[in-house]
């Protein structure tokens, strides 16, 4: 019997809004899925798509990149760098065959704890329903075995 | 009188070295690229190449090999060393060339310390070599003094009849001869006559490239700087080269567990000698091109008697840049004297 | 197999001088250390590594007289030595080796031997001297001409002192012009000048020379000045390397591959050498 | 090899009622590099603080992870507990298993194993931290307090009472703000202009104090203790150097019926002229718009009525660029517009009015010196409704949030006109009485009580004319009936909101804003007066809707944390900032252009002999302020930023 | 005269009068049907220049040698207009000054070749051609395919070529975008991009090589001629420079003012995506 799929999401947020916002959540003590893993950046400015690739490689069934609403970022443009930035890099992934589903964008800001919760119960289910994301994580495990030749 | 193979016995052939515990490689086209690959039938084969695109190299020097296996423990890190399988092949319709190229490399990865990697695979290995029918353009075994019709490196030699319906057979080695007799009844006595093997002409005169090469005032040469000025220092040429051996070694993983992998390297990358202080022993394409036909048709004779290269031509048929050994050892032995 | 290394332990890290470490190993297993024990001369080099981060190529900078550990010094800047540097006492690293070719120093023996060594490039010179040293009597006269560009650059200084102290060896330090300190008692100058006043004598004489590549030239020109041919000079050579065993291509020097044939060579042996490729 | 000190804290049962800790210790505890591993009830206590320096020391510690709660919340308090032990503050990692962890899981086993997953990537992240020292930064001990309202003023006057330069920036032609236009202010009901009017000479008198009226702050450049701040000056047309305030140019101006701001409209206004009496500059401006010489090139009535020459028409704006250390936005409010209710005929129904109005009605220096009249006929009205929460508290026509001074105010409106207005009758609907303050709730008892204000508990749903008088319709929920008014005026309470610019200006200085554009403090509760970008600060109701009281406190508040920062000449800020590896940066200036704050600059790497190699980026730390935008933009990866740099993220993924 | 023997006597001529210290162009190649990058520091070297529709290499790659262009002097170099819009890029990223490049422009359609107006980078203004400039049919062709494949349908398509994939970096050499002195996977600290090429390792490679290029690709389709393993990396290439375009209205190497696309912004960029 394999172990019922527990969906792994990573997270990869800026500190002055989702951050907040997720701390937020918390001093709400509203309740969401406990499947996502946060990184914390000062700005989505700083979060790379190297980031993105490296948590889908290591087994992320779905990543998440959030920071400040337009016009929010403390950096003033750093969100708006990073708008384009993904922009690109989804249709990039997306034409390589990684479902657009897996890579999710959204802002969330530092008062908007319950945006936050709701969004990462419904990421999860999502995920839930899309199953594990396995077209990384086999190639990985064909890297861990022996040469193939 | 000689044996044959009829082509139409091929899948009986390819049945009966399975049954005998051989996986069988053959050259396949396979999204669009030709090279070696396992093959079950005769019609996954691709007969019709004058050489596959990428070398039987690939499958006794990977591209990349996993060395060792470690997981990083609190208290202690605990490695396992990791192997090559160890599954019996056969390399059907390999051209000489390409069998010259392993003949050629092991010595090196033979003398003093033994790469198991390397003689796990040659040991279990079969060459099936065919005789080349055809040449193109970049062909040039003759210049290095081996031939279409070389056995250098085969184990089994095979001579395509005129009538294009099979292959005269000959086990060179003992280890072909074993392989033959896993098969005999497929073999037929007969003297049909073989198609002819094509005329390469030699294009350079090697002898006098070898002396100029070994020339010590020749190793600063303005020739060098200008023959690889167009050189973009990618590495297609090594990477494509049935002889060419270079590696590296990197460890890859993650927090908790990784693999230290064998992996190509090029001597045309800029970093492939940088020291870690910063300096660099060949930082110019320029010497790095120099290092690559002196490694190739000096130094490696000097040390191993044997030029590194089989004259296979795949340098200069996939250059992007219309580069190759070809074009310089031509030039080299064009040089006035 | 060919690329596993020895698991050894970590028992002492010394600092030597900024960004460089000393390194104390032992073997972990008894049959990895009789292997060493076999195998190690002076002037053998081995592959220092930690799973993870990779492998980097050192020579041993502990005597053939004392094998019981392995000693190393290296400057932390590549992803190895950087992890390398920050390791404690117990901590597990990997050994691959002892591999290359050594300083021939049994036929030193009955000869007067000087060691020029500049700034990171005295532990191989270490290694020959403290394995001459520790067989004293089979030795004439030991100069040890050492420099560095600062005090603070000097390594070994512990031994240093004691080179200084013991009356069967002459030591000339020396510091780059600038490098000197207020307290600075010793020379202040460059190897190849500070070589030349003290000026040993050529006869019946080895030299054993390590340095950075600019040191080694100029060196050699004052050894030729005060009479040394080049066949009585020895260095070693340090090129990148992956595999140490002859294979994987990096380190070669016209057909010389540095890893198997080297890297201990005369000075007349290097200038044989493609000079543009070292 | 790292030796990392990792320390669980329970935070009370905060943490341990949903994490077990227990597990978590012992998970961490077999992470490599781990030395030691604790838990403890409170870590943020001073006993908690012992444990982790002691174990700094003992353990000879490279780096700490505290698995307790926000690094918002505590990063500080273990950075210093570091720095105490010795350890380089930045060796410090918090695994917040708390507000994202125990307390929004239900689950103890999935918030355990997320718990070890969170700690465990810091624990792979410290291991990478590098020690890092703050920077160092002058500080510029200027300070720009943007709006000349009572807040505006106040901190101005604080700040310049400490002895530190002040430049006082307002838009209109006069500082003094909305409490300049108030009659009386609640609960005390003393004159708002002889109150504010004092205040406002003692700023534009002050020595340290430059106040800049009809200017507008254009842009903002740099960072905290060095802002680059330019401010365009408006053209006056008046000379402010020569003006004596004689007001001669005033009274022989032509154009006479221009709706007076100030008044509301309720009064006129000339075309050069001052907004109100008392106004401070008391030097006019010519309305270029009205103005008759500047519509038809004839007129300078003015110019001739002047006896000083104090008249320049062809005065042009101007820029000034100063520098400041630090900045106080005090833009104020507007209130809003209440046309959204048609049903209450604003607009429609002149005698239909909001509370500014009125406040100029019972005003002594107002249009009707003091007298409350009906706008259409000038007649004492007999009975004035006032109608509360007429745009607060209303999500489907006016805004969510509660003005706060509108219940104050109405009860004062209603005992004004009943002090002026013996025998008057006010009715006035509310919601609820928000009367929370010192004597605020004493003050409404008075209105209700002794001056007979009276009040119905319900909305109004229509107002509208019928045979010369305002019906008013609605509901009295307490009585459960529907109720109609005969009134002769209704006076609508109407929301305060921010100023109609408020977000683009906002965006102009970098600060953040809320959904109506209000602007975002650091913290609710902690923070309230610092904005999340240093240095720059709020006070007054650009913030949330104040009363005076709050503004002025706030405004102290402010000026306090301004001195805070003048204390010192340097100033001490984080040192994550960028920087640039020389040897493979490709000069291809990506960064450059990426930078928000123009950190960025090329530099010339030449040979010994001065000649140059390449030019390359450099980030100056000073400018820098940590985003990592040109880090994620470098192809060749040849920026890095401390403390979040790529070794440590990626060192964080792969432990995930 | 043909535009090969009037760009032979030109160059002849801008190295004779010592304007420029190099031309850059092609000459014949190891078969008749190619053509090789040939480098003329004499006037007698430029007589062994071949121009005809077999000059299909994009030689602004060499432009960018290092250390090519720090004397100060300048260079001619034989530009087809993806060439030349190479160049514009590089400007743009202050690889290359525009005063130091003679263009010695040249078209191909079909067979036939046609000499291009203007020696300077400021003579050609490409922008509606480049804007209106579309792929091959083939290429485009594919790229519609890959695009009405559902997302496993492309994996599975761009794993097997990708796995072909042996890090020779045949791509990335001959591609005069990616002028980093030190290649992103070539950093190993941290080493984000794997060296070895293995599949999982190869797809990283080419999706940050695809990234790098987002907005920067002239779509000369060097890298896909070099490719010795037959990788269709134009595609991808295809499909970020469309992207760019769409999203942002973008044009790589229209002009050599642009600010690079990933370093700059619209308030109102499309954001459809994000939640």
């Amino acid at each position: 019997m394999s172990e019922p799929f527990e969906p792994k999401i990573v997270a990869f947020v800026c500190t002055y809004c989702t951050y907040a916002g997720a701390d937020l959540a918390g001093t709400s003590r509203l309740k969401y899925a406990p499947n996502v893993r946060i990184v914390r950046l000062p700005c989505t400015g700083r979060i790379s798509p190297m980031f993105i690739l490296k948590a889908l490689q290591k087994g992320a069934d779905t990543v998440l990149v959030s920071g400040c609403h337009p016009g929010d970022c403390h950096f003033t443009a750093g969100n708006y760098h990073a708008r384009r930035r993904w922009t690109v890099f989804r249709a990039l992934l997306a034409f390589t065959g990684i479902p657009e589903e897996r890579i999710r964008f959204s802002w969330v800001s530092a008062a908007e704890g319950a945006k936050f919760a709701e969004m990462i119960n419904e990421i999860t289910e999502q995920t839930r329903k899309l199953g594990p994301f396995t077209q990384y994580q086999e190639l990985q495990k064909v890297i861990e075995t022996q040469s193939t030749y | 009188m000689t044996r044959i193979l009829l082509r139409n016995k091929l899948d009986d052939c390819i049945a009966a070295w399975q049954k005998a515990g051989f996986s069988v490689f053959a050259p396949v086209r396979q999204h669009e690229m030709s090279s070696f690959g396992e093959v079950q039938k005769a019609s996954d084969m691709a007969f019709d190449l004058v050489l596959p695109e990428r070398t039987i190299k690939d499958h006794f020097f990977p591209q990349t090999e996993p060395l060792i296996k470690y997981k990083i423990g609190k208290q202690q890190i605990d490695s396992e060393t990791m192997t090559p399988p160890d599954r019996k092949r056969v390399f059907f319709g390999v051209r000489p060339c390409d069998a010259s190229g392993l003949a050629i490399d092991d010595p090196l990865f033979g003398w003093d310390y033994k790469d198991d990697y390397w003689f796990r695979r040659r040991d279990n290995s079969v060459i099936v070599t065919i005789v080349c029918t055809e040449a193109d353009d970049f062909c040039m075994c003759t210049s290095v003094k081996l031939s279409p019709e070389s056995d250098k490196g085969a184990d089994v030699m095979l001579r395509p009849l005129a009538n294009g319906a099979g292959w005269q057979v000959e086990a060179v080695s003992e280890r072909g001869t074993a392989l033959l007799e896993t098969i005999p009844s497929l073999l037929q006595e007969n003297s049909e006559p073989t198609a002819p093997v094509p005329q390469v002409a030699e294009k350079f005169d090697l002898e006098k490239v070898m002396e100029w090469l070994a020339s010590k005032e020749n190793f600063e040469s303005q020739f060098w700087k200008d023959i690889s000025l167009r050189c973009v220092g990618c590495g297609s040429c090594t990477f494509l080269c049935p002889t060419c051996h270079c590696f590296d070694i990197q460890d890859e993983g993650d927090t908790y567990a990784g693999i230290r992998r064998k992996n190509w390297d090029s001597c045309s990358f800029s970093l492939f000698t940088m020291h870690t202080s910063g300096h660099n022993p060949r930082n110019t394409q320029s010497t790095r091109w120099r290092q690559r036909i002196m490694h190739k048709f000096n130094y490696y004779r000097g040390k191993f008697g044997v030029n590194s290269c089989s004259g296979c031509g795949r340098c200069t048929r996939q250059c992007p840049v219309d580069m190759g050994i070809t074009e310089t050892l031509q030039a080299i032995s064009n040089l006035p004297r | 197999m060919i690329y596993s290394p020895f698991p050894m332990r970590v028992v002492s890290k010394r600092a030597e001088a900024p960004g460089v470490n000393t390194l104390k190993l032992e073997f972990v297993k008894e049959e990895d250390h009789e292997f060493f024990k076999q195998n190690y001369k002076t002037g053998m080099f081995g592959l220092y590594g930690i799973f993870g981060e990779g492998e980097s190529t050192f020579c041993v900078a502990s005597p053939e007289t004392r094998k019981d550990y392995i000693e190393c010094t290296f400057r932390q800047s590549g992803r190895v030595t950087s992890t390398l540097a920050n390791v404690d006492a117990g901590d597990i690293v990997t050994f691959r080796g002892p591999y290359g070719n050594r300083f021939p120093i049994e036929q030193f023996e009955g000869k007067n031997l000087l060691f020029i060594a500049g700034g990171i490039a005295l532990p191989p010179t270490r290694s020959v001297i403290w394995s001459c040293l520790d067989q004293r009597e089979k030795y004439k006269d030991v100069t040890i001409v050492y420099g560095a560009r600062t005090v603070a650059d000097l390594v070994y200084k512990d031994e240093l002192d004691e080179w200084k102290k013991r009356d069967d060896v002459r030591l000339v330090l020396t510091v780059d012009p600038g490098g000197e300190t207020p307290d600075w008692q010793d020379h202040v100058g460059f190897v190849p000048t500070v070589l030349e006043q003290a000026a040993p004598s050529p006869e019946n004489t080895i030299a054993v020379l390590c340095g950075p590549p600019i040191m080694i030239k100029f060196t050699l020109v004052a050894l030729q000045k005060l009479g040394f041919t080049a066949e009585n000079v020895y260095t070693t050579l340090e090129n990148r390397m992956k595999c140490g065993v002859g294979k994987c291509g990096r380190c070669n020097v016209g057909s010389v591959y540095i890893c198997k044939e080297g890297p201990v060579f005369t000075a007349a042996e290097v200038q044989a050498m493609p000079q543009a490729d070292l | 090899m790292a030796k990392i000190g990792v320390f669980v804290c329970h935070c009370g049962e905060n943490i341990a009622s949903m994490v077990d800790t227990g597990t978590l210790v012992k998970a961490m505890s077999d992470h490599p590099g781990v030395a030691i591993c604790n838990e403890y009830k409170y870590f943020c206590s001073d006993p908690g603080q012992e444990t982790v320096k002691r174990a700094i020391r003992e353990h000879n510690l490279t780096g700490v992870v505290v698995a307790a709660c926000s690094p918002r919340m505590h990063e500080t308090t273990f950075r210093k507990a570091c720095a105490e032990a010795g350890l380089n503050p930045y060796m410090l990692e918090l695994a917040n298993i708390r507000e994202q962890c125990s307390w929004v899981h239900s689950e103890k086993n999935q918030a355990t194993s997320k718990a070890i997953e969170i700690t465990r990537s810091l624990v792979e992240k410290v291991k990478r931290n590098n020690e890092l020292k703050p920077i160092s930064v002058p500080v510029t001990r200027r300070a720009l307090v943007i709006g000349g309202g009572i807040a505006g003023i106040q901190a101005a006057l604080d700040i310049a009472g400490a002895g530190r330069e002040v430049v006082l920036v307002e838009r209109e032609p006069s500082i003094g703000g909305h409490m300049s236009q108030l009659s009386e202010t609640f609960p005390t009901l003393d004159c708002s202009q002889c109150i504010l009017t004092p205040r406002m000479v003692e700023a534009i008198q002050h020595p340290k104090i430059t106040v800049m009226t009809y200017s507008e702050v254009e842009e903002v450049e740099g960072y905290i203790g060095n802002f680059t701040a330019k401010i365009r000056k408006k053209a006056r047309y008046v000379d402010m150097s020569k003006c004596t305030g004689c007001g001669d140019c005033i009274q022989k101006c032509p154009v006479k019926k221009i709706p007076s701001e100030f008044e509301c409209g309720l009064g006129k206004r000339t075309a050069i002229y001052t907004p109100f009496a008392q106004a401070v500059p008391n030097v006019p401006v010519i309305d270029k718009s009205r103005c008759t010489y500047f519509k038809n090139g004839k007129c300078k009535i003015c110019e001739k009525s002047c006896q000083i020459d104090a008249i320049d028409f062809e005065q042009q704006e101007s820029v000034e660029t100063f520098e400041f250390g630090a900045i106080v936005v005090a833009t104020g409010f507007q209130i809003q517009d209440t046309s959204v209710y048609g049903e209450y005929g604003y607009g429609k129904y002149k005698d239909v009015i909001t509370g500014l109005h009125f406040e100029r009605l019972a005003s002594a220096s107002g249009p009707t010196a003091g007298k409350i009249q009906r706008p259409s006929d000038g007649k004492e009205p007999e009975t004035v409704v006032f109608i509360q929460c007429a745009g607060s508290r209303d999500p489907s026509k006016g805004v969510k949030y509660c003005s706060k001074i509108c219940c104050m105010y109405t009860a004062k409106h209603a005992m004004l006109y009943t002090h002026k207005h013996h025998g008057s009758n006010s009715k006035i609907f509310y919601m609820d009485i928000r009367a929370a303050g010192k004597g605020y709730d004493e003050f409404t008892r008075r209105a209700i009580e002794e001056d007979g204000a009276d009040y119905l508990r319900g909305r109004v749903s229509k107002v509208f004319e019928e045979n010369g008088k305002l019906i008013v319709r609605g509901v009295d929920t307490l009585l459960g009936k529907p109720v109609e008014v005969a009134a002769d005026m209704v006076v609508l309470a109407t929301a305060m909101t921010p100023q109609p610019d408020a977000k683009q200006f906002a965006k102009r200085i970098g600060i953040g804003y809320d959904e109506y554009g209000f602007y975002n403090e650091a913290h609710l509760k902690l923070r309230p007066v610092e904005t999340a970008k240093a240095g720059i600060y709020l006070c007054g109701a650009c913030q949330s809707p104040k009363d005076i009281p709050d503004s002025v406190a706030q405004a102290s508040a402010a000026a306090a944390k301004v001195l805070g920062l003048f204390s010192r000449e340097q100033l001490e800020r984080e040192p994550v900032v960028a920087a640039v590896g020389e040897t493979t940066c490709a000069g291809c200036w990506g960064c450059v252009y990426a930078c928000p704050y123009n950190a960025i600059e090329k530099k010339d790497i030449t040979d010994r002999n001065g000649n140059l190699i390449k030019q390359v980026a450099s980030v100056n730390p000073g400018l820098c302020q940590g985003c990592g935008t040109c880090v994620t933009f470098c192809r060749s990866n040849s920026i890095d930023l401390a403390g979040f740099t790529e070794k440590q993220i990626f060192a964080e993924v792969m432990a995930l | 005269m043909g535009i090969q023997e009037q760009y032979r006597s030109e160059a002849a001529a801008l190295l004779s009068s010592g304007e420029v210290k190099l031309v850059i162009g092609f000459g014949e190649g190891s078969t008749a049907d190619r053509r090789r990058p040939l480098f003329a520091r004499t006037p007698e070297e430029a007589q062994k220049f071949v121009l005809d529709a077999a000059c299909i290499a994009n030689l602004s790659t060499y432009l960018v040698t290092e250390g090519l262009l720090s004397d100060g002097k300048k260079v001619a170099v034989f530009l087809k207009p993806d060439g030349i819009r190479s160049v514009n890029i590089l400007i743009s990223e202050a690889q290359l000054k525009p005063d130091q490049v003679v263009i010695l422009g040249y078209a191909i359609d079909k067979a036939e070749i046609t000499a291009l107006e203007g020696r300077n980078i400021s003579d050609f203004s490409l922008g509606e051609e480049i804007r209106s400039h579309t792929p091959p049919p083939h290429i485009l062709q594919e790229a519609e395919r890959i695009e009405e494949m559902n997302p496993a349908e492309r994996f599975e398509f761009w794993k097997a070529h990708f796995s072909k994939c042996i890090k020779c970096y045949a791509c990335r050499q001959v591609c005069p975008m990616c002028y980093c002195r030190r290649c992103i996977v070539d950093v190993n600290q941290p080493q984000w991009v794997s060296t070895s090429s293995h599949t999982l390792g190869n797809f990283e490679w080419n999706i940050v090589r695809a990234f790098h290029l987002a907005g920067r690709c002239a779509a000369c389709g060097a890298c896909d001629r070099a490719c010795p393993v037959n990788i269709p990396l134009r595609l991808v290439n295809y499909r970020m420079g469309k992207e760019v375009i769409d999203a942002f209205d973008y044009c790589a190497g229209e002009n050599s003012s642009q600010k690079p696309v990933l370093a700059s912004f619209k308030q109102d960029d499309p954001e459809t995506f994000i939640l």
